[in-house]
Order: structure tokens, then C-alpha cells, then sequence
């Protein structure tokens, strides 16, 4: 009877307005939403490796220096929607004299010396299917530090992941601030 | 085993306690079916809803056209069997588990189509009524979400309509089978003893179920046309989707009760007990609801052709003399020629083979109905620059085809589980007061120390 | 476990999800340290050159910072650096004024195409079979040096021909330096749909060979002559923003628009008024209209003055172009005509447009010339509201006697040892495909010893190269173009670097320098690099407050000269000297290759709105920006008139040859109410053979089967003189992708 | 002051070029999804131009309408949603929120206009093309419905300019890619409650009107219809 029923809802495109064509092949155009089930079931429940980096940044060091965030680093985040990640070429300005006797950064100059840059691994990166744009400059201006996403960095070596920035976070920072909670603030 | 001083009891209690070879071969087959269908939908979610026929701007169609469908044959038995019950029609007692069991998996099949037709269903859940972490909660002016309340009412509701009166049954097997089974069925029956109480009990139950689970079953049809006439599509806002799409519902599950009755009969060497007084009575309501059905197909009809909207008039055409004009006349002899031609003379009407004919007609008729109303409607829509044919693909059509096995698959496991005939209601049906019907009940069975 | 959690757990659970997960391993590519700095996710607006047609549009592209993937001396990697992200038309040019076309903004995708060529190639297989291995620069420029340095010793310089694109350019000025300093042949240019004969016609009219410029913004009324000056033709996007301004932009005036031309064009279907005439009979109803004005004296017939001159019995007053003459041989009814007439020379300031199919008929450059004479006789010509010359600056597009691509075929088909050793060929070009079969052009090529070229992506015609040094991206190198229309003022559009090369690319001009250089006896030419010459051609443009002619320039994305209050006219300033004495033509009946009775149909093929003449084919959005006459997207269609179709049991979809005296092609047909049913139409641009992945295969060529005729005065091919025969072949093999589902919008007006 | 976000396409003036369209699919991160997909009616043109023919040859004539979403204040696709990932914004825009989408369609089934599109498989672009997606704007995955925001991306990044210098965005400021790209300026975009905006001159204008309007969406798209005096 399936097969019955079948056979006639085909018959529907009696009239249609073009042949019939294949279906599609995995086509080069489309591809599954993740490359594997577990990619898929780790997106699904959020959960994310803790990130390793490429180079051992110590952040502490460098605010002891009374270096600020923002002045030489991430200085794109007053003017833009991303903070940035600096490339070798910054770390050089101030390396290329300084604690040039350190073997890490004898290790960062010779890494320099080869044209290679550092990939950082982003520590607050978001999930693609959370659709989600932040913009840093936007809330400087309304003067949050830094700390209240970030956390205390300035007393970490390698920045780890100390708050949790799901969307609960920036919802309850929005209502208690009044500022739009409208989803496509943020969500376009 | 003990001996029964009735014959009902043994007849009734074969299917459950003998197994034929022929069961497991009929299971396996089914079973192979319904794995094709899951097959087809990993894959569908695997390389994305794109597999299926449906396109810009017909984004609803055969998923959408069986989840209708089933939802709609599940109008079968609680419906049926609740207004017999308040009616206390005598022929009803062979009749009503066999109907009841069909709402309920029909509610479970057509229940899925909701999710195997979402675009993301991982987020199915979305739908359910609760706040997430945002304290948002769904969107209750929207029909899917008065779907999903009203359907799992609904299954609640015929679930228990239907569990109530296995219970003595229940109670019957368990001191008729041994070991694991026996342990089952002696959960299941709740420790049924049979005292009067017990019997009063139930009986008020099954009264005040069958008086709760009317409304519920007419909502739920209703809601389901909401989806269609909520939206401003040609032929969708219809003040008149509500009754139609009920009496539709009904008029498809009475036929899917009588082929069922017809197999069982078949299959169980029912004879006994499904005589054709039963079908003919079914019969009789199946005619009727062909007539209602054909009556608002009819005004619904001439409304559109008489208001002669252009929008509406262009869905109008395709249907009746367009591309969709086969299907549209195949469905109009299937709901209302055949049932009219066999059931309206009596001599056909009385044969079971005649009822079954018009059943399997009606049937096919009533999913033609479902797509008709959903897939010409969306392919015409206000800006004809937009308009579109849809034919449906390969994975659609194996999922199609294994939820009918499933319902069968389902079925046929029911029936070897509980006596697919209510085998008290039966003798009660002999006996004047239940509290003196002879049910083999021994003292250790109640749990009484001799 | 929290109820999130667990519902998301029964979620998958429920969806039958839970298989064993078998991780892909990510690997990481190396990063290169970035040569640029870019703020990240701050857009910079930098200008460009429009390169996709010779409108000479200027463009700003949005540059912002991503990862790229590159390769650093001989290492892949990824690298930080300003990526192209859109193209928008610059405000501040006069052509386009912040505006441009779908196939402009496309034109970001020739950077970022799939299919680029990334570095120089060698030929390994036969010739045309599209075979290569990758070589270093080094090697492939040794090996260029190595021929053209054979050609001196054997005293053959003038065996190096150039086959490039028109178009007037700073690149193109180069290109001849370097030819002339060479001793080689003159370059040859060469684009299917260029308006020479127009051009000509302008010379011996006005004595400016450059393309019109209409000041709609001003006219009342517009009769257009095939010209498809909204959509194809001239400056579609000046055009299109002078045309908003006609229709809207003036209180209380609403200028009209007239359309004559046997198949709607896209400009046909906006216009108040449309008319079909004969193809090719043009000409001869601008006649018509002016003998009305005279015989009615409604302007003086003297007003023509030298343009009238040139048109056979002009001063006699048109004797034989009648109205109903005109009717019996245009097909226009004797009373439209002068109604026309009369609204022509009383709803002033009017202008009459010709251009498109009516030029490309053997009578072309008559026609062009009688409407030059009905512009000057209704005093449209240096007026507000009429037909204007821009200002030139710089060398324009030197006249050709005689096409030189076909002079070029000629030789190579003639002679038997090949006159040409060595063909360089500009990227853009690709007559193979863009020229009837007829012509042998292939065949002709092929006899080429020794084929270079600078193609960035591999085509019918660069394929049969033998060494390809493909060029920069339009948005990686300098560019400069000096439109010949389209604004009222002197135009040089000029263009940095917005981006740094994606691939071990070369600007071509830079490789012609280098060669040059490296020649056993240089060429000495007199700049080092390509931006070392342009700099030098703004060194006469005087300093402004802002800076020097050069630093405005580059900031502004051009330069462009103060509005002149009326083009000069008379005044050639043409490189071409005194035009010559003109001599009356007549506008005779358009002649046509195949005879009636074998090839019943006009066929007329015409510049697709996506793909121009095909060279734009290999853009995947233009591919599926739905046609908006046809709705067809990724396809190619023969167009049909409904009474046409049904005679020949013909339905939408099906498959159909159209045949000529010169060949043969099939094509779904597609049933279109705006068209003669004496007309077959094709669009041009699709069928190509290898042309990317997205335009290779895909439906047929209509150039291929046109007739070689030409117009006989100057040469051009004129492609809308063949007649075919058309017959069905199949039911749809779906090849017809349509986006939309009725052609009317109340289908079936309801009840009947 | 809130914003109301509208806009008026002036057919007199629209020529049927399909600018639009091209800078719509390039500011939008709109996927290319090839001839079979395409046939298949998987093309997602968030702008598109309708042309109707009218009459026989040769008395024929060509009606071109750029339809876009209309951004209704009625709007049909809604109510029916049932996540709230379709849903109406202070400034008056239909928004559509991706990752609330469960992708059930029935928005894109709502609406009279056929606006609304679904993805139908995960977008990719064959490499490099990749490279010219826009940041701002998602590139969205399989299974969620998506349709024309009035580039969103623009007015919240101009709002953001605008709160940091603490002003309104200025009529003109302000543009959507269409309208940018729109060489007859036949697309004018702006904000509806200023009155004195270019958008609000327009939708004033005598040959404004609505497209569907017995549908009762309450659209803020106006079209200017075209005068023919032939």
C-alpha cells in the first residue's frame, strides 16, 4: 500500500515545469554541517578542548611591565569589533633588545628570523551555530574592563578561559546595564 | 494450566500464547521495512534536508501530508470506541481494544513526522513548554506549539483509555503463563483481584475516560488544520479546516479499523468474534463519513470557486484541472464514488470483502486529500514569479512507506502481547452483572494463604 | 546533570545520532608573519578600476584583514593580510556616481576564483588540450627572451603580434611602446561586441571616433534604436543613473523613452513605447523621421549641416523616404512614423540612440550616420539634453582601416609558413570563442609557432598557449583606464594596489618592462615599472591645493577635469587628423546570408545582461543571478515568439538546432512573447568548451554559427546578418533552469 | 528615538539591472548553490527581480518588481514560529534570529511574498572564493530559515558609530547594499518615523502602494508604481 501510495505522490509532477533531475550527489557546493558525529556531538553539548598555544605568552610578566592591554597587543580593540591577537612582528618591536638572553625568546627571534608567526589559539572563540557578533570597541566605550569577560589575565601566564561567556553571561550583564537585549544586537 | 469451563477465554488467549513461524517471518519483514526508514533519515540528516523534494517555496510536503495522515487515522479508536462506550453499544465490545490500539500507535508514528521534518531536529525540544536558561519560553501563539500540547494529551489520554481495560486481562494472562511472563503480566495487572470494588472502579474510569477523551480527540484534529488555515496561503484560511479536517480524521480511521479488523480476522481465525455484523455497522459509518467528508469538500469548493480570488482560484485550477488534476480525481473516486457504490447497497455493504474494498480506497484517498491541501497551495502562492512543482524524493518516499510498516510492525507485536479482543468485556458482555462473571481467579493469584 | 543537559541527551539519543565518532585529524598549516597591518574587522575603502567592461567605472573596494592561504618561497602557509570583500562604485566618479553594475560587483570573484591561474605554466600536451607544468618565473621569462631574441637575429621583429582587448589605457599605451620599439606588427584588439562602426560613424559626423555620450538627465524624449543602453551597451551605469534622473528626478518633467528593436532587450522593457521594426531597417526609419520634420519644416534641414552632408539625398529632402516607403520597408506604420517625427521635434530637448544589433547589419554605418544626421538636424547634438563627445585626454583608441584581427586571421590562413613566430596574448581576449567559426580562428592560431600568454585564467584561446605568465588580479596591480563616454568631463580612472597578490603573479605591464630591458639591445623604454609610468603621464595635471596631480589622483580613484559647459564637437580631436571628405551614404536594405526560403528566421544573437559577450562566463554569481527578462540561471536558450512555437510544435524546455549556412547548434528553446516572429534570439556568453569549471560545458555558443559577413566601409563583423532554420529535436533534457513559474502575473484572470 | 526601518523602490525608476541582487548575495554571505541545486529551487536570492509580461506581441510589455522581505508590521511569519526565532524588533524589522531556528518552515510557508528561504545543506564556497565572505554577517548552516534582514549589520554597526559619538544616524548615512549599489537610485532606505526622511517623502508620494496590501501585512516596503503615458 506504501508503495502505492508512493507510486501516485510521484505522479505529482505530471506538468511540472521541468524535467525531472538527480538527486544531488554530496556535492562540492554542499557538504555535512560537521566533518564527523563526534564534531557534531561536542558542538551539540558546547564542549570545547582546552586550548593549547602555539607559544607560552606569559601575561603576568608583561602587566607586571606595566604593559596595558591594549596599548601595543590587542590594540585594534578601542577601534573595532575584534581585540586582535598580536603577530611576532609586534612581540619583536620591544624583543629585539629586551631579555634577548632569555632562551624563549632567543626562541621567539629565531621563529622570527624564519618569517613564521605564531597561530594563536583563540580562548573565547564562539561556536559557529550560535550565530553570535560581539563588538569589543562598542563596550569600551561604555567602559567595561576587560576583567569582566576575561577575568584576572593580568595574573595569568597563558590566558585561560575564565569565564564562561554563554549567552546567560552577556544577558544578565545586558539587563542589569539596560542595554538592548534585542537578539539581533547580537545575534545577525 | 489450568482448564476454563468457557471457550471465549481459550480462542481469545491462542494468539498470545501460541507462536507461529508465520509471526516471526511477518515481524522480520516489517522489522526490515522500519530500519530502511531510519536508514533514510540518518542520511537525511546527514547530507541535509536538501535530499528531499521540497524547494522554495514549497517547504512543507509529504512529511508534513503523512503527519496529518496518521494523526488522522488515530482519530480511529478512542473516538469510536469512547461514543460506543457511552452509547453502550453492545457490538462494540469486540471492537473497541482492537481501535483503541490503533489511536495509539498512529499517534506515535504520526507524532514523529513533527521532528523528522524539522530542519535542525536536535533542537526538537525547543517545542516543549518550559523555559530554557533565558526564561523564554516557546511561542504560544504559534500552532506547533499547540500541536505538541494537544498530540501528547491526546497520546496520554488513549494510552491510559486504552491501558484501563487491559488490566483484568492483564490479570487473566498472568495466572495463565509462567516464569518471566508471568512476572510481566503481574505488574501489569496491578494485582487485579476482581473484587466488586475493583469492577466498580474500573467501570467509572472507563465512563469517565471515555467522556474526557471526546473533546480531547476533536481538539486535536482541529488544532492540526490550524497549522493550515492559520496562514494567510491560498486555500489554507479557511474558516472551514476545523470540522473538515475532523471529519476527515475520522472518516480515515474508520476504514483503517476495519481493514485492521479485517486482518485480525484473517490472521487470528477471529471469525467468531469479528462477524460481519460488526463490519457492517462500521460500514454504515464509514458511508456516513464519506457523505460528510464529501460535503465539505464540496463547500469548501464551491466557497473558493464562487469568491473567485484570484490567488485562490489559481490553486483552485491546479488541483482540479492543472498538473495536481490526477491525483485531485483520484481522490474524489477513492472518498467518495467507491465507499458510495459499495457501502450504500446493501448486499455489498454486508460482505466483509465489500467494507474492506472501500476502506482500502478510502485510505488511499485520504492521504491523496492531505497533500492535495498542503503541496498545490504552497506551490501557488500570492506572486506567481514564485510558483513551483514538487516531486517527491526517494528518501521521502522510503519513509513513507516504513511508517506504514511500523504501524503494522506494532500491531501485529500488540496482538501477540495482550488478547487484541477484550476478552472480559466480551463475557460481560453475556453476564449481567460484571462482579458474577467467571473469572479464573485462585486465592494465591490474589495472594490469599490457603 | 541538569535538565538542559538531559533533554539534550534524549534529543540525541533520539535522533539515532550516537554512532561511534571518527575524528578527521586537523592539521595546522604553518603562519607567515604579515606584510601588511590592517586593524582586524575594521573595513578600509580603497579605490579601484572596474575591469569587466570598457565603461571604465570606478569602483572602492572593502578591504578588511583574514587569513589567506599562500605560498611563501615555496612553503604553503596562512597568512593576516587585507582581503577584498566588496566592490561599490566610487561617488565621486562622474561615470558611475557610487553606483555599479551586477557584473561589476562580481567582478571581486576574478580575484578570488577557484580556477586562477596561481603561476606560469609551460604546455606539455597538444596544443589546446589544456596541459601544463608549472614553471618559475625566472625560466618563463628566459624562455620568452630566448624567442623574441631568435626574432632579431633572423631580422623577422615585425613576426611579433600582439592580440589584446580596445579599449583606451595607460597598459595599452605600454603594449604599443613596446611593439613599436620592438619593430613588431601593430597590436591587434579585438571584442565581439565593439561599436566600430559607431565610432566611425561619430568621425565622419562629428569627427570625434569615440563612442556618445547621452545627457539623458535633461532630454524629454528618447528613441532608442536597438541600443540596449540600460542593461549591455556603451555605459550601462551612467546610462541607468542619467535614466533614473530622466524619469524621476525632475519636478513636474517625466522624460519618455521609445524602444525600436525586433527582440525586448532589458532597456525595451522599461521603455513607454515599444516598437518592433524590420531587423536592420533602422536606419532607414531615421530617415523616415527626418523627412517628416523637414517636409513639415518643424527644423530647419540646414540644422544638420556636415552630418546631414554625408546622408544620400539629404538636401534634396529625402524624396524617397515617405512615411509610407518607410512603412513598406520598416514595417512601421506610416502614421506612427509622424507621430514620432512630431514628438522628436517638438518634445525637445530629444535624442535619438543607435547602437547595438542595427549597427552590426551591412548597412550599419548608413544607419549610424542618418541618426547622427536626425540628432544634428533636431539640434540634439553639444546640447543639454542631447548627444555629447566627452573630453579626451591622453590617446584614445587609435582607428583601425581595417579589423585588425582579421587582417591578422587573413595572414595566417594565407600564407603557408606562419608570418607571425610569436603571438602574445592579453588576458580578456578570446576570439576563438568570441568569432564565428567561419573565421577559422583556431586553425589560424594554431599555425603559430610560439603562443605567450598573460590570460589569468585559461579559455578557449589561451589554452592553445604555449607559455601562460598570468597577470595580477585587477584589484592586486596598478590600474588605469580613460573611459571614452559616460561623463561630461575628461575621465582617467586610476587605480593602486588595493591587495597583495594571492598567487606568483606578475603584472604583465612589469613583465613587458623587465623584458624589455633584458633584451640583448634594450628597448628603452623610458619608465622602470608600470607605476613609475603612470606617475609620469599625471605629471602635466596641475598641482591642486590637496597635492600634486599623482597623490589626488591615486586618493581619489582618478582624475577628472572641470565640467565642460558643452562638449566641443566639430573640433576632431581624434588622433585620426581631418576626417576624411565626406561622401553620401546611402542607407540601403541590410543584406542577409542564408536565402529566405531555406533559413526563414532573423537570428539574433545579443549581449547576455550577465556575461556580456562570454567573458565574465566564469563568475558563479553571475551564472546564478537569475536573467531578468528569461529568469534563467546556469543556462542558455533559444528565444521563440509563442506564434512561432506553436507552428513548429515547439514547448518551453524542449530541444532545439538552429541552423545556419554556417553551422549548427542546440539549445533549449524558450517561449518569449517579447519577440518578432520572423526572429530567433540568442544570448551570447554561455558554451563555452574550457572556460573554469563554471562556464565550461555549459549550453552553446550562438557566434559560432554566424555568417562572416561584414559591415563593408569598416570591416566589422556584422553579426546580426544571418538567417537560420530551426528545428525540435527532443522533449526538455532540463538543461533550462528558470527561476521563476509563470510568465504573467494573473496567469488565469480567474473565473471565466 | 526609536528607528522604524523602511524603504521605497521607485519602479519608474528600477531598470531591471539586477545590481541589487549581485550586491544583496555579496554583502549577505548568500551561497552559490549550482545548476542542480538551482533547478531544484534551493537558490536563495534574498532580493529578487520579478518581471511579469503583460499583452501579445506586438502590443507587449514588461513589468519588472525587485521584491525583497517587506519587513511587515503584520507580519505572518511571526506567530507562527514556534522558537521566537522569527520575531519583531523595536525599530520595526522582521528579525531572524539563526540560532533559535529549528528550521520547521512554517515562516517561509507563511509568507505571501516567498521571501523566506531555508538551507537546504550546509553552505561551502570552493576555496579561495571563501575569502571574500563578509565577517560581518553569519554564514549560515544547514537546516535554519534565513531571508533579507535590510542588512542589519549596517544599522547596528551605524547605531554603534552613532552611540559613540551620541548622535542619531543621519538620513543618507545609512544604507542598505542594495540601495548602495542601485544605479538609478530606484531603492531609497531609511527611517520611516523621520519625517522629513528621503524614505518618507517617497512613501508619501501619490504612486506609492502596497505590494499584497489586501493581504493585510502592513508592509514598510512602498512601491512607486510607473507612469506610462505611452
Amino acid at each position: 500500500m506504501g508503495l502505492f501510495v508512493a507510486a501516485i505522490a510521484c505522479s505529482a509532477g505530471v506538468g511540472c515545469r521541468r524535467a525531472e533531475l538527480p538527486a544531488p550527489e554530496a556535492t562540492a557546493v554542499f557538504t555535512p554541517a560537521h566533518a564527523t558525529v563526534g564534531a557534531a556531538l561536542r558542538d551539540f553539548f558546547n564542549i570545547r578542548p582546552s586550548v593549547v598555544q602555539p607559544f607560552p605568552f606569559p601575561h603576568k610578566t608583561h602587566a607586571e611591565k606595566k604593559l596595558g592591554c591594549t596599548e601595543y597587543c590587542h590594540e585594534a580593540v578601542t577601534q573595532g569589533p575584534r581585540a586582535g591577537l598580536p603577530s611576532v612582528s609586534t612581540c619583536m618591536g620591544c624583543h629585539e633588545w629586551v631579555a634577548t638572553d632569555r632562551p624563549r625568546i632567543q626562541e621567539l627571534m629565531s621563529h622570527a628570523k624564519r618569517g613564521l608567526d605564531f597561530t594563536w589559539a583563540r580562548v573565547y572563540a564562539y561556536p559557529a551555530q550560535s550565530h553570535v557578533r560581539f563588538h569589543h570597541a562598542a563596550h569600551v566605550r561604555k567602559d567595561i574592563a576587560c576583567a569582566t569577560c576575561h577575568g584576572p589575565i593580568e595574573q595569568q601566564g597563558v590566558a585561560e578561559r575564565n569565564v564562561d561567556v554563554n549567552m546567560g553571561f552577556c544577558v544578565n550583564c545586558h539587563t542589569a546595564k539596560g542595554a538592548p537585549n534585542e537578539c539581533v544586537t547580537c545575534h545577525y | 494450566m489450568s482448564q476454563t469451563v468457557d471457550p471465549i477465554t481459550d480462542d481469545l488467549l491462542r494468539p498470545v500464547l501460541r507462536t507461529s513461524p508465520r509471526f516471526w517471518l511477518t515481524v522480520a519483514v516489517l522489522g526490515l521495512i522500519v530500519a530502511a526508514g531510519a536508514g533514510a533519515w540518518i542520511y537525511q540528516l546527514y547530507y541535509g534536508f536538501g535530499v528531499t523534494g521540497i524547494r522554495w517555496p514549497i517547504f512543507w510536503a509529504v512529511y508534513v501530508t503523512n503527519f496529518v495522515f496518521w494523526i488522522g487515522i488515530s482519530h480511529a479508536g478512542t473516538l469510536i470506541s469512547a461514543i460506543l462506550r457511552l452509547m453502550d453499544a453492545e457490538w462494540r465490545r469486540p471492537v473497541t481494544r482492537c481501535a483503541e490500539a490503533i489511536t495509539v500507535f498512529a499517534l506515535m508514528i504520526g507524532g514523529m513526522f513533527p521532528i523528522i521534518h524539522l530542519g535542525r531536529p536536535w533542537h526538537f525540544f525547543w517545542l516543549i513548554p518550559y523555559p530554557n536558561q533565558r526564561g523564554l519560553w516557546p511561542n504560544f501563539r504559534s500552532p506547533l506549539v499547540w500541536d505538541f500540547l494537544a498530540i501528547t494529551t491526546y497520546l496520554i489520554g488513549s494510552v491510559l483509555f486504552l491501558a484501563l481495560p487491559m488490566i483484568p486481562d492483564f490479570a487473566l494472562l498472568r495466572d495463565r503463563t509462567t516464569g518471566w511472563r508471568r512476572r510481566v503480566y503481574g505488574t501489569l495487572a496491578l494485582g487485579w483481584r476482581g473484587t466488586t470494588i475493583e469492577w466498580q472502579r474500573l467501570e467509572t474510569a472507563m465512563s469517565i475516560m471515555a467522556v474526557v477523551i471526546l473533546p480531547v480527540a476533536v481538539s486535536v484534529h482541529t488544532i492540526v488544520s490550524f497549522d493550515f488555515s492559520m496562514a494567510p496561503v491560498p486555500m489554507w484560511h479557511s474558516t472551514i479546516f476545523g470540522p473538515y479536517f475532523v471529519a476527515g480524521a475520522i472518516f480515515s480511521g474508520v476504514a483503517a479499523l476495519i481493514l485492521a479488523m479485517a486482518l485480525l480476522r484473517r490472521f487470528l481465525e477471529l471469525g467468531a468474534y469479528l462477524r460481519p455484523l460488526h463490519f457492517e455497522n462500521l460500514g454504515k459509518l464509514l458511508l456516513l463519513m464519506s457523505l460528510v467528508w464529501s460535503y465539505f469538500v464540496f463547500s469548501e469548493r464551491l466557497t473558493i470557486w464562487y469568491g473567485n480570488d484570484p490567488a485562490e482560484m489559481a490553486v483552485f485550477r491546479t488541483t482540479q484541472e492543472g498538473s495536481f488534476a490526477p491525483l485531485y480525481w483520484t481522490m474524489v473516486v477513492c472518498n467518495f464514488i467507491v465507499p458510495f457504490a459499495l457501502l450504500a447497497p446493501k448486499r455489498t455493504r454486508t460482505t466483509i470483502s465489500g467494507c474492506v474494498a472501500a476502506s482500502v480506497a478510502v485510505l488511499v484517498g485520504m492521504w491523496l486529500e492531505r497533500f492535495l491541501i498542503i503541496v498545490p497551495s504552497l506551490g501557488h502562492k500570492h506572486l506567481p514569479y514564485s510558483w513551483a512543482t514538487y516531486r517527491p524524493q526517494p528518501v521521502e518516499i522510503v519513509i513513507t512507506i516504513a511508517t506504514f510498516a511500523a504501524m503494522t510492525l506494532f500491531y501485529v507485536l500488540f496482538a501477540k502481547f495482550v488478547p487484541i479482543i477484550s476478552i472480559w468485556e466480551l463475557k460481560v458482555g453475556r453476564q449481567p452483572a460484571p462482579a458474577a462473571v467467571d473469572l479464573d481467579v485462585r486465592p494465591e493469584a490474589m495472594g490469599v494463604r490457603r | 546533570m541538569d535538565r538542559r543537559i538531559f533533554l539534550k541527551v534524549t534529543a540525541v539519543t533520539g535522533a539515532g545520532t550516537t554512532l561511534a565518532s571518527c575524528d578527521a585529524p586537523v592539521h595546522q598549516l604553518v603562519r607567515f608573519i604579515p606584510e601588511e597591518t590592517h586593524v582586524p574587522g575594521v573595513a578600509e575603502w580603497k579605490p579601484g578600476v572596474c575591469p569587466i567592461c570598457q565603461a571604465g567605472c570606478g569602483v572602492l573596494v572593502r578591504v578588511m584583514e583574514g587569513d589567506a592561504e599562500v605560498v611563501r618561497n615555496g612553503h604553503a602557509g596562512v597568512v593576516a593580510m587585507g582581503l577584498a570583500k566588496k566592490l561599490e562604485g566610487n561617488p565621486e566618479h562622474p561615470i558611475n556616481r557610487g553606483a555599479l553594475c551586477a557584473r561589476g560587483q562580481a567582478a571581486v570573484q576574478l580575484t578570488y576564483h577557484p580556477d586562477r591561474l596561481t603561476r606560469p605554466r609551460k604546455r606539455v600536451g597538444a596544443r589546446g588540450s589544456g596541459q601544463f607544468k608549472d614553471v618559475s618565473w625566472e625560466d618563463a621569462i628566459a624562455e620568452l627572451l630566448s624567442k623574441l631574441e631568435a626574432l632579431i637575429a633572423a631580422e623577422r621583429r615585425s613576426a611579433l603580434a600582439f592580440l589584446g582587448t580596445p579599449g583606451a589605457s595607460a597598459r595599452a599605451d605600454l603594449v604599443d611602446e613596446f611593439l613599436t620599439r620592438f619593430g613588431a606588427r601593430p597590436a591587434a584588439r579585438f571584442e565581439l561586441f565593439d561599436n566600430d562602426v559607431l565610432r566611425r560613424a561619430n568621425e565622419l559626423s562629428f569627427g570625434r571616433y569615440q563612442l556618445p555620450t547621452f545627457d539623458l538627465d535633461q532630454a524629454r524624449l528618447v528613441l532608442s534604436l536597438g541600443a540596449d543602453f540600460l542593461g549591455t551597451w556603451n555605459s550601462p551605469v551612467s546610462q541607468g543613473a542619467a535614466y533614473g534622473q530622466m524619469r524621476q528626478g525632475r519636478v513636474g518633467i517625466r522624460g519618455r523613452l521609445i524602444q525600436v528593436e525586433p527582440r525586448m532587450s532589458q532597456t525595451g522593457a522599461n521603455a513607454d513605447e515599444w516598437l518592433p521594426a524590420r531587423p536592420g531597417t533602422e536606419g532607414i526609419l531615421a530617415l523616415g523621421l527626418a523627412r517628416v520634420v523637414m517636409s513639415e519644416n518643424l527644423r530647419p534641414a540646414a540644422g544638420a549641416g556636415r552630418a546631414g552632408a554625408l546622408v544620400d539625398g539629404w538636401p534634396a529632402g529625402l524624396l524617397d523616404y515617405t512615411p509610407e516607403q518607410v512603412e513598406k520597408r520598416t514595417g512601421v506604420a506610416a502614421a506612427r512614423v509622424e507621430r514620432l517625427a512630431r514628438q522628436l521635434a517638438n518634445e525637445r530637448p530629444s535624442v535619438v540612440i543607435i547602437g547595438g544589433a542595427p549597427l552590426a547589419h551591412t548597412n550599419g554605418l548608413a544607419s549610424a550616420l542618418a541618426v547622427n544626421a536626425l540628432n544634428a538636424l533636431l539640434g540634439s547634438v553639444g546640447e543639454p539634453g542631447g548627444v555629447s563627445f566627452m573630453p579626451q585626454v591622453g590617446r584614445t583608441n587609435p582607428p583601425a582601416s581595417r579589423p585588425a584581427l582579421q587582417m591578422l586571421l587573413a595572414d595566417l590562413l594565407s600564407s603557408e609558413r606562419s608570418p607571425i613566430d610569436v603571438l602574445l596574448l592579453d588576458g580578456g581576449v578570446n576570439p576563438v570563442f568570441g568569432s564565428p567559426q567561419a573565421w577559422r580562428t583556431r586553425e589560424a592560431l594554431l599555425k603559430v609557432p610560439f603562443i605567450v600568454s598573460f590570460a589569468p585564467f585559461l579559455d578557449e584561446t589561451s589554452a592553445l598557449a604555449d607559455l601562460v605568465l598570468p597577470d595580477h588580479g585587477f584589484l592586486e596591480g596598478w590600474d588605469e583606464r580613460r573611459p571614452e563616454s559616460g561623463a561630461r568631463v575628461a575621465v582617467r580612472t586610476v587605480a593602486a594596489p588595493a591587495l597583495r597578490p594571492l598567487f606568483d603573479t606578475r603584472a604583465t605591464a612589469d613583465v613587458l618592462m623587465e623584458v624589455g630591458r633584458r633584451l640583448g639591445r634594450p628597448l628603452e623604454l623610458p619608465w622602470q615599472t608600470f607605476e613609475e609610468m603612470l606617475a609620469s603621464t599625471f605629471e602635466t595635471v596641475p598641482e591642486t591645493p590637496e597635492g600634486d596631480g599623482w597623490t589626488v589622483a591615486k586618493r581619489h580613484g582618478g582624475w577628472w577635469g572641470a565640467p565642460a559647459t558643452s562638449a566641443p564637437v566639430v573640433r576632431p580631436r581624434a588622433s585620426t587628423g581631418e576626417p576624411p571628405t565626406p561622401t553620401p551614404q546611402r542607407v540601403g536594405d541590410p543584406q542577409f546570408i542564408g536565402d529566405q526560403a531555406a533559413f526563414p528566421y532573423h537570428f539574433l544573437p545579443y549581449a547576455s545582461q550577465a556575461f556580456l559577450d562570454g567573458s565574465v562566463a566564469h563568475l558563479p554569481w553571475l551564472q546564478e543571478l537569475p536573467d531578468v527578462i528569461s529568469t534563467a540561471m546556469w543556462s542558455t536558450w533559444v528565444e521563440l515568439n509563442p506564434k512561432t512555437a506553436a507552428r513548429l510544435e515547439i514547448r518551453q524546455g524542449d530541444l532545439v538546432e538552429v541552423t545556419s549556412p554556417h553551422g549548427a547548434l542546440r539549445a533549449p528553446a524558450l517561449v518569449s512573447p517579447g519577440l518578432a516572429p520572423d526572429v530567433v534570439a540568442m544570448p551570447v556568453g554561455q558554451g563555452h568548451e574550457q572556460f573554469t569549471r563554471y562556464a565550461s560545458g555549459r549550453g552553446a555558443n550562438p557566434v559560432n554559427i554566424l555568417a562572416p559577413t561584414a559591415e563593408p566601409v569598416t570591416g566589422a563583423l556584422a553579426w546580426a546578418a544571418t538567417r537560420v532554420k530551426i528545428a525540435r529535436i527532443s522533449d526538455p533534457d532540463g538543461s533550462l533552469i528558470m527561476m521563476a513559474g509563470s510568465l504573467h502575473e494573473h496567469p488565469e484572470g480567474g473565473r471565466d | 528615538m526609536a528607528y522604524k526601518w523602511g524603504m521605497a523602490v521607485d519602479l519608474d525608476r528600477c531598470t531591471g539591472c539586477e545590481a541589487c541582487v549581485i550586491a544583496c548575495g555579496a554583502e549577505n554571505n548568500i551561497p552559490t548553490v549550482g545548476p542542480t541545486e538551482a533547478a531544484r529551487g534551493r537558490a536563495m536570492p534574498w532580493i529578487r527581480v520579478e518581471r511579469y509580461w503583460e499583452g501579445e506581441f506586438p502590443d507587449v510589455r514588461l513589468k519588472f518588481r525587485p521584491v525583497l522581505c517587506q519587513q511587515c508590521d503584520n507580519a505572518p511569519c511571526e506567530p507562527v514560529c514556534p522558537t521566537y526565532a522569527s520575531h519583531h524588533t523595536e525599530d520595526g524589522l522582521n528579525a531572524q534570529v539563526y540560532n533559535r531556528c529549528i528550521g520547521t518552515r512554517y515562516c517561509a510557508n507563511a509568507c505571501p511574498y516567498t521571501v523566506r528561504f531555508f538551507n537546504f545543506f550546509n553552505p561551502t564556497w570552493d576555496k579561495p572564493l571563501h575569502l571574500q565572505l563578509n565577517p560581518d554577517v553569519s554564514v549560515r548552516e544547514v537546516g535554519v530559515a534565513e531571508k533579507c534582514t535590510f542588512c542589519v549589520q549596517r544599522i547596528n554597526a551605524a547605531k554603534t558609530e552613532a552611540r559613540a559619538d551620541g548622535t542619531n544616524i543621519k538620513d543618507g548615512d545609512l544604507q542598505t547594499a542594495c540601495a548602495q549599489s542601485c544605479p538609478a537610485r530606484a531603492i531609497v532606505f531609511g527611517d520611516l518615523n523621520d519625517p522629513d526622511s528621503e524614505v518618507s517623502r517617497l512613501s508619501r508620494s501619490p504612486r506609492g502602494s502596497l505590494l499584497l496590501e489586501e493581504v493585510g501585512t502592513k508592509p514598510k516596503v512602498t512601491y512607486l508604481s510607473r507612469q506610462s503615458q505611452a
